[in-house]
């Protein structure tokens, strides 16, 4: 492993939640245009008050680590959040942060980000194609464990890891959602980007910004 | 947008406010956002503490007092609230015999109640939770979150209530309030869609001649769009499909609740209730009790739901029971 | 127009036999427009009756009861009833004490029970009117009709109600309700116009931004338009007014309704409560009783109106006292 | 006085009556359009209803006169118009009833109309320039009288009292409110035409065509 490579630290952590946090006050109306069409409109504001309250709750905060960055932040997303969203994202990230190695190379993050995925899939029960959140991060995963494979540098795999994660939320459009409330649409349901699949691309993308930037 | 709010952000806040000083029987915890009642009932009972996204106004902190529920949750508009409410209140109102939590079966309500549940379980309260899910417009399949809680709610919170005060045991007024759901189905109608203060303008379009067959409580669209009908072919359609989804046959008594979404004024419901008397009368049904007005809106949404519950002399003695909340009252 | 009904002709029937099916405790007379008690009262009592036009449910009918009305006429939507409903309704409730006509100031409604009671004391009944006329936005002057009949008709139905059940006699009720409309304010702002069945459109237009500041309940247009402006500000505003108009000062109480013109969503009017009441409490007015919710309304109106009532021992006894309609109820 | 000059006998009436019933369906949506500029939006439908009923209380009448149909007309408008219009025009009918001998010339018919026109004013307490029934109901009278003195027949007369009225419904255009539901807006009723005066001006219009095609 090459020593110039970032390494996904405590500070890493630290910006990936701000960076968050700034994508999601940016694209809070995107969201729930999304949310909208399919849902009931409040997905962007449901993210922007759980990313503002998370950022808040770093203020204080002395990390022992990237883990504990994240675990905060689940804790406060289930505290602030609500919704669907809510647990779900609140569920990932505690389990990102007990999973997460200090500091983590491409391996390591690629399995904590598995088992964010479990938790929102034990929480949520919802398979891949059911037009969710686990769309978008399955794949994200996927390319992940593919890159470190391959022994790509943090930034490269973080970078292959948010483009599968945006293909992962396209290609939701056609699916017809069997999960949440987007369900209740039916048929009516397709031909629509899934907001929380679109919300954990960004996830991802803010996470390749932010190691790429190092 | 047109609404009488300070700013999109605060409206849950304002609105607790202004529902604190309405309301000094009660008890408001702003910050944390748990109404319960200002007195503990004397002896042990089981608390009964629901909540859910806010916009459904009176549901459900119009419904705290003697009678109904010890505690309401509300979240943000159309938001379930988080667990941290529901463990507040729960600590709040449970008075030595368990507490039930009423849920509308919605993915986002069902996972914090859960989360709550087993938090509260982990400090040692005993917890029993009651899923409403009483709406016909969503197929209860593997191909959907299953039927959505909407007006059933009341009619759970009320009777479930009712029996709580008279001392039932945890697992009884649980069960009660299962049996209430299951004797329940509701069907709704949109004029018009709500807009949620957040998102600034509504959740669909709809024509100036269609309406939205099948909607949910949420903005969310419904099954489908049709033109606007007149009240009596609407109601015989909603009735129709009602009862298409119940085993009722003639001679079955019902409680009925005729639901105005928000901006529905009430002669007209009146209009359609009149229309629904008249179809279920046809059928032989007998309407032992009912409800018309706002008890389960969706913000300034325009139509109606109807909810129609079996009735058994147990259910309408719990109905009968004597309840003072904000929105329901009887002596 | 999207409204549920069946034909503009037949909304006043169609909602009155939906009425009725709701309200087995009431006996509607449909072809005479007539709602009263089922069953009279035992002795001899002092006899309530108002009326109106229709439109502005749950008044007048909504308010029959024990506690308050013996009978309500319903005009036409909009439109004053006619002196043949007054009259009908008179004689079926008049019960050995009198009869007291509660007449909101509209030109038709003063004019038909007029006629009603001049027939009425044709035929030996003992009558009394009551006129209320609250609404700050117009003008008593000879410039104007005089002040319109607004919110203050609820707490004059109230408590001359509760003083009639008590036993008390025909000058002493209607002087009782007298003094309750003198002792009252009120004063409205509308988001949206109402839109009348047979004329198929909204009384007025405004823009996206606007509202209409003291409008009255028959979509007719108001003092003026400005901008929609957050909750807090209108609320300022119509306290203001409110009291500019009314002999207030620190340490006096109220009874205050904040009441929804239609179809204003309860969470909305209980954000402009939270702020009228901080309002009225750095003025050192202290709300003694509340009441927020849909009294007196406008169809489809979307807005609010304040009553503010100048309160005192016997008022909050009779507001207080027990009463049982389909509208308000009290233990 | 010539003898083929039609008087204001029974059948002038009943044609009367069913004449304002026709005018007044066809100019129901004019009449509300009017009321909803400075009124509630229900004149039209409420002397639809109103004089919908009058002709249905005509069906089984046998009239001892004119002036009984003309009774009977306004006990019916009472019973089933409500609102303003309602008592004003049934009073008025009642009291031209009263007043109308059988059968009336111009004379007889201008006092009558005389007589309708104190009722309204006793009753609405309107005076004219108040933008009310009243400003077309009295230059009507006017004209009627002034008619009848100069020896005109019951067309020339009831032709020039519906020219008189038409011309009062104008002139409320510029008018403040001071009766009725348009005071309530202040300044703001100027500019429009009274929704009242404009039916009064119908009345005497179907008065002038149905003497005039005697
Ligand atoms: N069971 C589930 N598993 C995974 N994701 C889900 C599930 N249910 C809903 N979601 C996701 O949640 C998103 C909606 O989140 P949000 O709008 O914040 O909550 P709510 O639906 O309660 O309003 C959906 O777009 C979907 O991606
Ligand atoms: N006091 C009055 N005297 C004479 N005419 C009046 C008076 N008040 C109102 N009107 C007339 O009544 C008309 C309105 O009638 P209508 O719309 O049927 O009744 P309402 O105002 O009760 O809705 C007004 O245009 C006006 O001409
Ligand atoms: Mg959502
Ligand atoms: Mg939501
Ligand atoms: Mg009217
Ligand atoms: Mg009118």
């Amino acid at each position: 492993m090459d020593f110039d490579t970032p390494l996904f630290d405590t500070a890493l952590a630290e910006a990936w939640i701000r960076s968050i946090a700034a994508a999601v006050e940016k694209e809070q109306d995107r969201l729930t245009e999304l949310d909208s069409a399919i849902g009931d409109g409040d997905h962007g504001s449901n993210l922007r008050r759980g990313f503002d309250a998370a950022l808040a709750a770093l203020e204080g905060l002395q990390p022992t680590g990237p883990g504990a960055v994240l675990t905060r932040t689940g804790t406060t997303l289930i505290s602030k959040v609500g919704g669907a969203s809510g647990p779900l994202y609140g569920k990932a990230f505690r389990a990102l942060g007990a999973a997460l190695p200090e500091p983590a190379g491409p391996v390591a993050l690629a399995e904590a980000m598995a088992a964010g995925l479990d938790a929102v899939r034990i929480l949520g029960k919802a398979e891949p194609g059911d037009k969710t959140i686990v769309d978008a991060w399955t794949p994200a995963v996927a390319a992940l464990r593919a890159a470190a494979a391959a022994g790509a540098t943090l930034p490269e795999a973080a970078a292959a890891a948010a483009d599968a994660a945006e293909q992962g939320a396209r290609d939701t459009v056609p699916l017809r959602a069997r999960k949440g409330r987007a369900s209740y649409l039916g048929e009516r349901s397709t031909g629509h980007q899934d907001p929380g699949a679109t919300s954990t691309a960004l996830l991802f993308r803010t996470l390749a910004d932010v190691t790429g930037n190092r | 947008m047109k609404k009488l709010i300070n700013t999109p952000e605060s409206v849950l806040e304002d609105a607790l406010a202004g529902f604190a000083a309405a309301h000094p029987e009660l008890t408001v915890d702003i910050p944390n956002r748990v109404i319960t009642r200002a007195a503990r009932p004397a002896g042990p009972k089981v608390a009964l503490v629901s909540g859910g996204g806010s916009g459904h106004e009176p549901l459900h902190g119009g419904f705290v007092g003697p009678g109904m529920l010890d505690a309401a949750c509300p979240g943000e508009v159309f938001t379930s609230p988080v667990p941290d409410q529901m463990l507040a209140a729960a600590k709040a109102v449970e008075n030595g015999a368990g507490v039930v939590f009423v849920v509308k079966n919605y993915t986002g309500d069902v996972m914090n109640f859960e989360l709550a549940a087993e938090v509260a379980a982990e400090e040692g309260l005993e917890v029993r939770t009651v899923l409403v899910n009483d709406d016909v417009a969503v197929e209860d399949s593997t191909w959907t979150a299953g039927r959505r809680g909407t007006g059933a709610t009341v009619l759970v919170e009320k009777t479930a209530g009712a029996l709580a005060e008279r001392g039932a045991g945890l697992d009884e007024v649980a069960a009660l309030g299962e049996r209430v759901n299951a004797a329940s189905r509701s069907f709704a109608v949109a004029l018009t869609a709500a807009t949620v203060p957040a998102a600034g303008k509504p959740g669909f379009d709809l024509p100036e001649d269609e309406i939205e067959v099948g909607v949910g409580i949420h903005g969310e669209p419904g099954r489908r769009r049709e033109k606007l009908r007149p009240a009596r072919e609407l109601a015989a359609e909603v009735v129709e499909t009602v009862l298409a989804d119940h085993h009722l046959t003639a001679g079955d008594e019902v409680i009925a609740l005729l639901n105005g979404l928000g901006a529905t004024p009430l002669l007209e419901l009146y209009v359609v209730y009149g229309e629904v008397a008249a179809r279920l009368a046809e059928r032989g049904i007998t309407v032992a009790r009912s409800l018309v007005g706002n008890y389960v809106t969706s913000l300034d949404m325009a139509g109606f739901s109807l909810t129609l519950t079996q009735a058994d002399a147990q259910l309408l003695d719990l109905w009968d029971a004597p309840v003072d909340t904000p929105a329901l009252k009887r002596a």
